[in-house]
């Protein structure tokens, strides 16, 4: 006997993409926002934030000198200085915000755009460099700044930052740990895993989305249905949509995000609502995948524009101090430009270096060997 | 372009070109055939090999996927379960991992632990190899990896004709297929001839005659070692080059037919040499070639270390000069 | 200048677990029950269901018989007939239920436990004896009743569930796909991908999602901080928690998630609590990991006792039918007692068969020279 | 027992059991020492390898993991990053490809990638190999696919007194190691002296002394080629065994000392020989033994298909008479 299926005849489906409803949530404002894109502040029921002069005129030149690295590095790349370079150009608010809210002993786990958040690191811009112009694979060293490398396998970082907060828990210290991933990310393995595993031990770590809309090509409705920051909920710890052009409410978001990892209360994720103003890398062609009008609009948007509309309104920037961070700005890219020449490459023997920590007979063998080889020519040419 | 290859007319066409027409051929013959993989659709693939099938084949068969290797592999084989021939794009070698488990543990072992009963037309186009001055995970060559996985067949086209009929081949197949794009030679030009198949898909091809030394490879080190033959002559040294093409199976009997000729085999490939492909024919070639080799089967390929910064790929990639000192010291034996 | 941390101040945390408050629901029931342990039918606002008496006495039947063969395998087990045997005692109700709510041109990808869910696709039991007695990796042929090879490396077949029905919607049939796995697959990056493949897609598959407590050793909070079920509204489709050893409850929450995507609407997520009563496998010793006490909790709540119950209550089930189904167990057991016995171990040269469809040299060389080797002790022998 | 071991007396332990103390005693010496992996806590792992640590080390020092194995090598990652030197149980071999993408592109480049800045002393244990009459992925060797990645090492001993010292350098060593523990040996009883450091890691060590040709194996199959060298004793052929113990790096100076001598190498392993281990034994033996060998190097090993149903891993295991074949072959040449 079988149980007969009332379903058994129903018709054919007819819309096979019926897309999903998404779920209301009438109890909070879905975005984040302390500062709309016309540069007014606003207030909001669950994030604060009260900051001095000097603090927001600190957060707009993190902003305008990271854009201005920016700018620069991809010039660079068009010059033949960098075989490439992924901008952040619109996501300097997400990142800024984000990275101002650490403390020095918090750790970093980037993905590949995070040239923000390493500003606010203080690692050194041209650092960055190295990896995109091909002279290594991530110029500086994690510990000092607590910044661990760029990461391009998309997602890893993820189990690595949970890993690393769950040892800060260990050791009984109250840093945190966050994690940088973009929309694209949120589908990998990795992120999931890593959702799983730092609930389940309860570890400090932010996970920190900057949804820019995009992966290369695919947007973000090729990832998921519903938006992400509700990825969290099912994993047992909140989750939080952030205007992620908005410098004062992803600082106010992640701060809180990281003082209740600091409570022992665990993970949150935050997804900064951004968008990638330019292409992927200096590779892409968006002209190929997006409308000019998307970028446009969002133009409005502007994470610097809204910031310096407030504080000149406000009187908290006058021109002096805008024209002084016009000229620091020359400088910082004056200071790339000259260092990126004289970045000296590796030494060939450096392929045979760092490959193990303890040394392995193999690697010794290939080095002799290569190291011989490149003497004959030497002798060769004596 | 795509109404002359229609016709059947031979063309001189880039490598990726040739990927793509052979890509739409396929897709007119087979409904059944699918493009999956992360930003294969409008953009093309970050090489363009998909370039406008999307268009003209639609979303539904040719397909962006999220941005997850084991998902876009994992749903290939449930495809493929279907009676789809889902062809997916590893938008890069060092981002095939992630879907290494899925590869190993399930493509490959699917049919047999079915005693036969279910087949898994899977092709996993990975475009492989350094040379592009790329950033870290875009360079590697992992094909020994996959080779020694039974179930799985391994494959590399040197050139555009073999790139358009390994593709139709590999898609024909009901065994998955790991199908290796040299990307650098992705814009290398050649004649495809759409009417006639080239041989078949796992033979190795002797692409130069010559009776000192044979040089194996493939992918993009067949034209290096054609190259160094080329030198080689100039020098008075006659080398045999044999295009591998397959590296699972390895088509042992044209490089022992060649080998028992010239009593001198070198073996090239970009992948770190410790464990490649290459300790396979040394081993084997010798066991079969044993009195006939006048000196060991030498290697050159990468190094045990990870793939170098761009600057340093040059020097890391084995190129005319290490070849041809290897066959230096295969010849003074 | 660094924007300051309001936390830098604050005191090394103290509870380095806090655990998570669990999100109140207030909306629906956390478990869908149509049936109590007493084996009282109780109604759900949102599951209902209407069985005939004989649709009620074959559900019976199948998960007697089905636990009647779980019992036989494991007694072979200890016989030495097989090498290992995973025991379905106690999930009688999830896989039985769940089982025939499907359609014959659905199809099942199970996990390797899901004995129960094979009886009720019509594939004969001894032929899922084959793996556990090691004469093959799966004994049946997939296409012939619809349901997948058992797959053992955990999770992997919520993606070729979803692949397929990723198929089903492009072949434009209103057939529906369904997964099992267990509660620790859920932390499995595979069974996350598949949610988000299937939401993105909108792929018409049911994860069914058996949380029997335990994986091996591991409670289900090693897994997950918060219900199974709510992992699903994340990723944009419905979670339902259905009593696992409610039969009916089962059957009903699976038919209308079926439904559901029959209709187009895409994946759901059934989570059905249950309870591993036996060991993980004959290998397995649980005195090492768990109570006794917990065990004999979960005994009152049994899901064959509870429908005799209420179908003997009822009038449904008379002694003559319990009569008959006890001699058809009988029946049953020996069947599997004789086919074991006359199983035949494999041919030896079937290592080399079904590796490659199309063939591989290799293989053909190796299966040469070993049948050459083999023939060589025939020659010493002779 | 664990109070002998304290004193240092030598002891005969079952193979899992030396790793058991081995694990004791690094965690008792280092507190950054950290158990991870599925079912090691209560349950002490499937095999018992990490029985009593979590009683006695407690929940937050030997840690039951999520069922998720990217996820535990990828938190001992971070775990490592932040000082800690993780050992993480897979719990068996056919279940470590969910991880490979985070060793492979993470744990063995991690090192290399920051210049040396960071370090990673993560080790992870495999239970590996057949011949326990399991199901499906419960039974493979698949050691050739991380002795091939730079950055990684690979190690295996064949015996208890290995078995704890080997686990000790493992857990010294600053690099990432794969620790192949060869399960079907896990309770075989050896002497384990605890005092005595038997040697350097990555050191083979001659086992038995032979004139007429060299078998070399590693981890479960040191057994069979001792039975194996004992039964041609009888027959008075002479046979040395190498315990290679490390396939990454692997000591070839040693091999080759001894072929110097024996002029005949027979590699034996369970793994799939093409592109196995003994490949690259047999590429380099005779690149550096040419003269030397009266025979090719020979292979005995799986086969290229799926290791099949346990009924028939008899038959597709390396033993006695199929090294002993392999060794009459390589004799007449
Ligand atoms: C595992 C893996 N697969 C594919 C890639 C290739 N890839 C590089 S960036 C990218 C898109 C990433 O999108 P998202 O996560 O949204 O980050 P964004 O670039 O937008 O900052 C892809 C597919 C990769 N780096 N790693
Ligand atoms: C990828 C993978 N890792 C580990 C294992 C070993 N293993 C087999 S069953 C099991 C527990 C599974 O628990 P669950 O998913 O709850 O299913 P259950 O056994 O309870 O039905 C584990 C860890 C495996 N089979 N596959
Ligand atoms: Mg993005
Ligand atoms: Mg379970």
């Amino acid at each position: 006997m079988t149980v007969e299926s009332t379903a058994a005849r129903k018709p054919r489906r007819t819309t096979k993409r019926a897309g999903a409803k998404k779920p209301p949530d009438a109890t909070k404002p879905e975005l984040v926002q302390l500062l709309t894109p016309e540069g007014k502040r606003v207030e909001h029921p669950d994030h604060s934030i009260d900051l001095t002069d000097d603090e927001l005129r600190g957060l707009y030149r993190d902003m305008v000198l990271t854009r201005r690295f920016d700018a620069e590095a991809t010039a660079l790349q068009r010059q033949g200085e960098l075989g490439l370079w992924a901008s952040l150009l619109g996501q300097e608010a997400a990142q800024i915000g984000s990275g101002r809210a650490l403390r020095d002993d918090d750790y970093v786990f980037p993905t590949y755009r995070e040239h923000g958040v390493a500003w606010c690191r203080g690692v050194d811009p041209t650092n960055l460099l190295g990896m995109f112009r091909g002279v290594n694979n991530g110029g500086w060293d994690p510990n000092s700044n607590n910044f661990h490398l760029y990461t391009i396998v998309i997602g890893s970082q993820a189990l690595h930052a949970t890993g690393y907060a769950m040892g800060v828990a260990k050791d009984g210290s109250d840093a945190a740990v966050i994690a940088y991933f973009g929309d694209g990310a949120s589908s990998q393995g990795d992120v999931a895993e890593a959702f799983t595993f730092s609930a389940v031990y309860n570890a400090p770590v932010v996970f920190f989305c900057q949804n820019n809309q995009w992966a290369i090509s695919e947007p973000t409705e090729k990832q998921t249905r519903v938006p992400l920051y509700q990825r969290a909920q099912g994993y047992g710890f909140p989750g939080v949509r952030v205007d992620g052009n908005d410098v004062l409410a992803c600082l106010a978001v992640t701060r809180s995000a990281l003082e209740r990892a600091r409570r022992g209360e665990g993970p949150t994720l935050v997804e900064a609502f951004t968008y990638r103003m330019g292409a992927h890398t200096t590779s892409d062609d968006p002209t190929k995948y997006r409308r000019d009008e998307e970028r446009e609009a969002w133009e409005a948007k502007d994470p610097i524009l809204r910031l310096k509309t407030y504080l000149t309104a406000e009187g908290i920037a006058d021109d002096g101090f805008l024209a002084e961070l016009d000229r620091e700005s020359d400088g910082l890219a004056q200071r790339v430009r000259e260092a990126i020449r004289l970045m000296p490459d590796p030494d060939t023997m450096a392929i045979f270096e760092n490959v193990y920590a303890d040394g392995h007979a193999l690697v010794d063998e290939e080095r002799a060997e290569f190291a011989a080889y490149q003497a004959s020519f030497a002798e060769e040419v004596s | 372009m795509a109404a002359d290859i229609a016709a059947g007319k031979p063309q001189k066409l880039p490598l990726a070109k040739a990927i793509n027409e052979s890509l739409r051929k396929a897709m007119e013959n087979d409904p059944k055939v699918l493009i999956m993989g992360e930003d294969v659709g409008k953009l093309g693939g970050v090489f363009r090999v998909t370039d406008g099938l999307q268009k003209d084949f639609g979303e539904d068969r040719v397909v962006d996927t999220p941005l997850a290797e084991s998902g876009i592999v994992g749903t290939a084989i449930g495809l493929a379960l279907r009676g789809y021939r889902p062809v997916v794009e590893i938008q890069f070698d060092g981002f095939v991992f992630p879907a290494y488990d899925q590869i190993v543990t399930q493509l490959a072992k699917m049919h047999a632990r079915a005693l036969g009963k279910v087949k898994l037309p899977v092709v996993i186009r990975i475009p492989y190899g350094g040379g592009i001055g790329a950033v870290e995970h875009h360079s590697e060559s992992p094909e020994a990896l996959f080779a020694h996985v039974a179930g799985l067949k391994c494959v590399s086209p040197s050139n555009s004709a073999d790139a358009y009929w390994m593709m139709q081949q590999a898609i024909d197949s009901d065994d998955p297929v790991i199908f290796f794009e040299p990307k650098r030679r992705y814009w290398d030009k050649g004649e495809v001839d759409t009417e006639s198949i080239p041989g078949p898909l796992h033979r190795a091809r002797t692409v130069r005659e010559g009776t000192d030394l044979t040089l194996v490879a493939y992918g993009p080190m067949v034209k290096v070692c054609l190259e160094a033959a080329a030198a080689a002559a100039e020098e008075g040294k006659s080398l045999e080059v044999v295009d591998l093409r397959s590296m699972s199976p390895i088509d042992f009997d044209t490089v022992q037919g060649s080998v028992e000729r010239t009593r001198r085999l070198v073996v090239v490939h970009e992948a770190p040499v410790f464990l490649g492909t290459g300790a396979e024919l040394a081993a084997r070639i010798t066991e079969r070639c044993f009195y006939h080799l006048e000196a060991p089967v030498l290697r050159v390929g990468g190094f045990h270390a990870p793939y170098p910064p761009a600057r340093l790929e040059e020097e890391y990639l084995p190129g005319l000069d290490r070849v041809l000192d290897a066959v230096d010291r295969a010849l003074a034996y």
